[in-house]
């Protein structure tokens, strides 16, 4: 009876996992390793992208480096994975990296599967990308309505639950553009930034971004839950960063608008090691 | 008769069922070495099964089953039978030769194989009983490419290769032209001139009765009548033996 | 039926025909303007092929899926035949698990049993002091060989199952071992009849590799997809139908000799 | 127990998600196994009428579907369609919008891909029906066409049901590519679940045992239907 030998089957299957990875200590590790693997963003500017060399640069990066020369005594003992949003979580909790550094933003979920570092930028949220024509200026304004999104965007589920908003998700982003200029949806809900920076580029004059963000919220780097000595140790790297006015000298590095969240944690940083 | 001491083969009481069928209700039967027995009987009447029964390829429910010393009904697994089968032969209606071995590898490669004998040796073995069946010069032919009866004469000529001490003809004649069972049974007549025993199931009433030294007639699961060729033919005791016999003579 | 010697005959040729058109179309598009948009296809063919603009070393592309599709091929053919031999086996304790085992993995879709398997395996797995490591290109082999065993475990069991019974009662009656009648008379009559299932599972299976693209592996689907973001729309229709066009390339001629092979083992039964 | 953490299921958002995703997949199983077979029907009918010419382009339809990948075949007609004119004008905006949504593409595809393969299932049936019972029909006079439905068209019904199954069961399967086309069906809505939860294996592990569960039904009631079906005596376990 093929019914009860599939369920038998799944049962057996899943039994047979256990609980798979699990590393200890970090920080012992990397250590050992002599190096730091840390998982970026090779397609975001500023945050992490190739430059014309084919070099991994970016705001985030020079953060990760920082915190290697830190830990291991030079920033090039670092090892960067590409990352991308559907797979940032699962590499880290599976061992592929030990720290990630990719445009995360604090969420709640994400608290309960990894530890957030210390937050080191206030990035906007998702806003709407919409053709010049499109009469909405608010989230609510579009209930009901089919709108282009990523798989993986962590604010999905707000989206649809507060806004109910119909989003039609791909896997890949120049797959959801092209939705969105073949007018399968009315707009499109995605990052900030990226979306801003996609207004600049040619063939996208019709277009405009119609919905403002609806929160800001902090980014920081993830670490294993539970690694606290890796965690502390991170953390300092970051603070020290902050306190040397590190992170205010990249803003102005990758062209980013100065931004006051990150002068008052310079601020704060000094103060407290005073 | 052949007393059950001196008897090669001895077969007690042997019930086999198939399902809800009992296609074998206690069976008897002894065999002497030398001995050629030719069962015959409407077919469904268990011939075929009382011969699988004999060299274990088919387990009994019930009964006792002897073949020289060892005792069959006991044995269970395939690697017990092993020694059983090395000494009795069998050859089956289909011919059942492998299609992808030639006729003399065929006829040699169990002898090697399996009883571990010297492959030259086997060789020329195998290449003196394919003459003997009269089929020289067909040495590396695939069955394929022969006719039936010509199959048949090397399954004859493969049995014999592992030098048994009874051969077991299940329908041999059968699945075969008529033009070449002649060949089939002249080949078999001779075997048994020579000594060896045999058993044979056969609708061949003609052959049964010129090449056997006894008749089993079966009907139902059951050994009716047990007699020489010419008493059983001649003058059948049984009202059934009688009736079959009316039919197919 | 009786069959026309030329019916088969007119048959091909108007295939022939139908490609060679196809041929010339794209051939007169490209002569007259259409061509910009071959000639981006046509630039971008070595990316689509081997992953890298300077088609050597391969690092993706349609040389990856073949790549994929060989090294998946090889450990299904592996795990099959274990599994396929399990599934004949007669003790109850060996043939039930694998028969469990071969029908989910038959009747998960590859695409579900691949994300599984990215999902399921860790990066790194230690065992007893030797560290493997999974890159998802691993994974993504390792996942789309598992459905491919399945399928093949169940090829050897219908080959096998194929020979005539008649086989195993004369062989039986020779006195051969389970294992030796495996070995010298049902396998090697076997092994031709699975030649072609074998062979429609690799074509089968390298048609599959394309939902690697899930796993992020950099083989041609995905590459057609990013290289998409950076072409014009117009062009999109031909870089479909170019990638369209290696798949049925590759996998037609299998799938044809398969078929070829199969109608010539479909007599030779006893 | 073992890590695994199922907790995510109890969230309503989640199980409608996957409820939905549920649904769809059916439907889309539904809606494309419906048209394969008329697809099938109408292919192998056409064989039958061994029109030489028909015979190439039913070969060339089949070729070009078996042997190239759904899932490519599901992005050409999702994406490249709309690029080649199949647009329809929206009353109110005014602008092009496409004629097909990701449910109608993924059918479409999906219903060529399984038709293919049912051209195949039902023309090996129809291969499969033995010469000799066609000849001993043929000595009692019957025609071409009375043939075919009294003889040949039964009895290759239940020779290619085995096929049949096979195929079926395989576009089902393979209905869980239309995920990639945003069609929000049982994989897409796994997708949904563990991007939010991060609960990725917990999230493929029910999703394969619900997939495997359903395709098992599947079969099993096709192999229903087959021994409803079958001829007492006739073409078993040969």
């Amino acid at each position: 009876m093929s019914l009860r030998n599939a369920l038998l089957a799944s049962l057996s299957g899943v039994l047979l996992l256990g609980t798979l990875g699990a590393h200890a200590d970090t920080l012992e590790d990397i250590k050992a390793r002599g190096v730091l693997t840390v998982g970026i963003k090779n397609d975001y500017q500023p945050y992490g992208y190739l430059n014309d060399q084919g070099q991994n640069v970016g705001f985030e990066i020079e953060l990760a480096r920082y915190i290697a020369a830190e830990l291991l005594g030079s920033p090039d003992k670092i090892e960067l994975v590409p990352v991308v949003a559907a797979n940032r979580i699962e590499f880290l909790n599976t061992g592929r990296i030990d720290l990630v550094m990719a445009t995360l933003g604090v969420t709640p979920e994400r608290e309960k599967v990894i530890d957030f570092t210390v937050p080191y930028v206030s990035a906007a949220g998702a806003s709407i990308l919409a053709r010049k024509e499109a009469k909405f200026t608010q989230w609510e304004q579009l209930r009901g309505q089919n709108v282009c999104g990523i798989q993986g965007s962590f604010f999905n589920k707000t989206v649809t639950e507060q806004y109910g908003i119909r989003l039609v998700n791909f896997t890949a982003l120049p797959e959801a553009y092209r939705g969105l200029k073949d007018n399968r949806c009315v707009a499109m809900a995605f990052d900030d930034m990226s979306l801003r920076k996609k207004l600049e580029e040619p063939g996208w004059e019709d277009y405009k971004i119609a919905v403002e963000p609806y929160e800001y919220l902090p980014m920081a780097g993830g670490v294993r839950k539970g690694d606290e000595a890796f965690l502390e140790a991170v953390n300092a790297a970051i603070v020290k960063a902050e306190g040397e006015n590190k992170l205010i000298e990249w803003e102005r590095d990758y062209d980013m608008p100065a931004s006051e969240y990150i002068a008052q944690r310079a601020e704060a940083a000094r103060s407290a090691s005073e | 008769m052949t007393s059950r001491s001196e008897a090669l083969i001895e077969l007690d009481g042997v019930r086999k069922s198939f399902g809800d069928t009992e296609v074998l209700k206690g069976i008897s039967l002894n065999v002497g070495k030398g001995e050629a027995v030719c069962v015959i009987g409407p077919s469904g009447s268990g011939k075929s099964t009382i011969l699988r029964t004999i060299n274990g390829l088919l387990p009994v429910d019930e009964g006792f089953i002897r073949v020289g010393e060892h005792r069959v009904h006991e044995l269970r697994s395939d690697r017990e039978m092993r020694p059983l089968r090395r000494q009795v032969a069998m050859v089956f209606q289909q011919y059942n030769l492998f299609p992808h071995r030639t006729v003399l590898e065929n006829v040699a490669m169990a002898p090697v194989q399996v009883l571990g004998h010297d492959p030259e040796e086997v060789r020329e073995r195998a290449v003196r009983l394919l003459a003997k069946v009269h089929l020289d010069g067909k040495e590396s032919r695939y069955p394929g490419e022969l006719s039936g009866g010509q199959q048949q004469r090397v399954a004859i000529a493969r049995a014999l290769a592992m030098q048994p001490e009874v051969i077991l003809f299940d329908e041999v004649t059968a699945a075969l032209d008529p033009e070449t069972v002649k060949g089939v049974l002249e080949t078999i007549r001779e075997l048994v001139v020579e000594g060896m025993t045999c058993v044979l199931v056969t609708h061949e009433m003609r052959f049964a009765r010129e090449v056997s030294h006894r008749v089993c007639f079966t009907d139902h699961g059951r050994i009716v009548e047990s007699a020489p060729p010419a008493e059983l033919f001649d003058a059948p005791q049984d009202p059934r033996t009688r009736e079959f016999l009316a039919q197919v003579l | 039926m009786v069959i026309n010697p030329s019916y088969e005959q007119r048959k091909r040729l108007l295939l022939v025909g139908i490609l060679l058109t196809v041929i010339a179309l794209v051939l007169v598009d490209a002569a007259r303007g259409g061509s910009a948009e071959w000639s981006r296809v046509i630039a971008r063919l070595p990316l689509l092929l081997t992953g890298s603009a300077q088609g050597w070393p391969i690092t993706g592309g349609f040389l990856l899926n073949v790549v994929m599709g060989i090294a998946s091929m090889a450990i299904a053919t592996a795990v099959g035949t274990l599994l396929g031999l399990s599934l004949l086996a007669r003790r109850r304790l060996v043939r039930q698990p694998a028969f469990v085992v071969m029908n989910f993995l038959r009747n998960a879709p590859w695409l579900v049993v691949l994300f599984a398997m990215l999902y399921l395996l860790p990066y790194r797995l230690t065992l007893l002091g030797v560290t493997f490591e999974f890159s998802p290109l691993a994974k993504a082999i390792i996942g789309l060989s598992l459905p491919t065993a399945a399928n093949f475990a169940e090829v050897i069991r219908g080959a096998v199952q194929s020979v005539h019974a008649g086989q195993w009662e004369s062989a039986r009656s020779l006195g051969y071992s389970t294992a030796q009648i495996y070995r010298r008379v049902i396998l090697p009559q076997a092994f031709r009849r699975m030649i072609p299932g074998w062979m429609n599972l690799y074509a089968l299976l390298m048609i599959a590799t394309s939902l690697a693209t899930v796993t992020g592996v950099q083989e041609v689907v995905t590459l057609l997809r990013t290289t998409l973001s950076m072409e014009s729309e117009t062009t999109l229709v031909y870089f479909y139908l170019a990638v369209l066009a290696m798949f049925f390339a590759y996998c037609y001629p299998i799938a044809l000799l398969a078929r070829r092979l199969e109608n010539k083992t479909k007599g030779d039964s006893l | 127990m073992f890590g695994l953490d199922f907790t995510w299921l109890l969230d309503p958002t989640y199980q409608g998600w996957l409820v939905e995703g549920v649904w769809i997949t059916l439907q889309l199983a539904a809606v494309s196994s419906l048209a394969a077979l008329v697809i099938g029907l109408f292919g192998a009918l056409g064989l039958t009428l061994r029109l030489w010419w028909l015979d190439a382009l039913i070969e060339l339809f089949v070729e070009v579907f078996r042997n190239t990948p759904p899932l490519l075949q599901m992005l050409f007609f999702y994406f490249t369609l709309t690029q080649l004119g199949f647009t329809i004008e929206d009353p109110v905006t005014g602008l092009q919008q496409p004629l097909f949504n990701a449910f109608f593409s993924a059918s479409v595809s999906l219903s060529l891909f399984g038709g293919a393969l049912c051209v195949e299932a039902f023309r090996s049936g129809l291969d499969a029906v033995p010469k000799a019972t066609l000849e001993a029909a043929r000595s009692l006079g019957y025609g071409r066409w009375a043939l075919f439905r009294r003889v040949q068209a039964p009895i290759a019904t239940r020779i290619c049901l085995p096929g049949l199954t096979n195929v079926l069961t395989n576009l089902f399967k393979t209905t869980s590519q239309a995920s990639v086309i945003t069609v929000p069906e049982l994989m897409y809505a796994a997708g949904q679940v563990y991007n939010d939860t991060f609960r990725t294996l917990e999230a493929m592990l029910l999703v394969l045992v619900i997939y495997v569960a359903l395709v098992s039904l599947l079969s099993w009631a096709l192999l229903r239907l087959e021994r409803l079906f079958a001829y007492p005596g006739y073409g078993q376990g040969v």
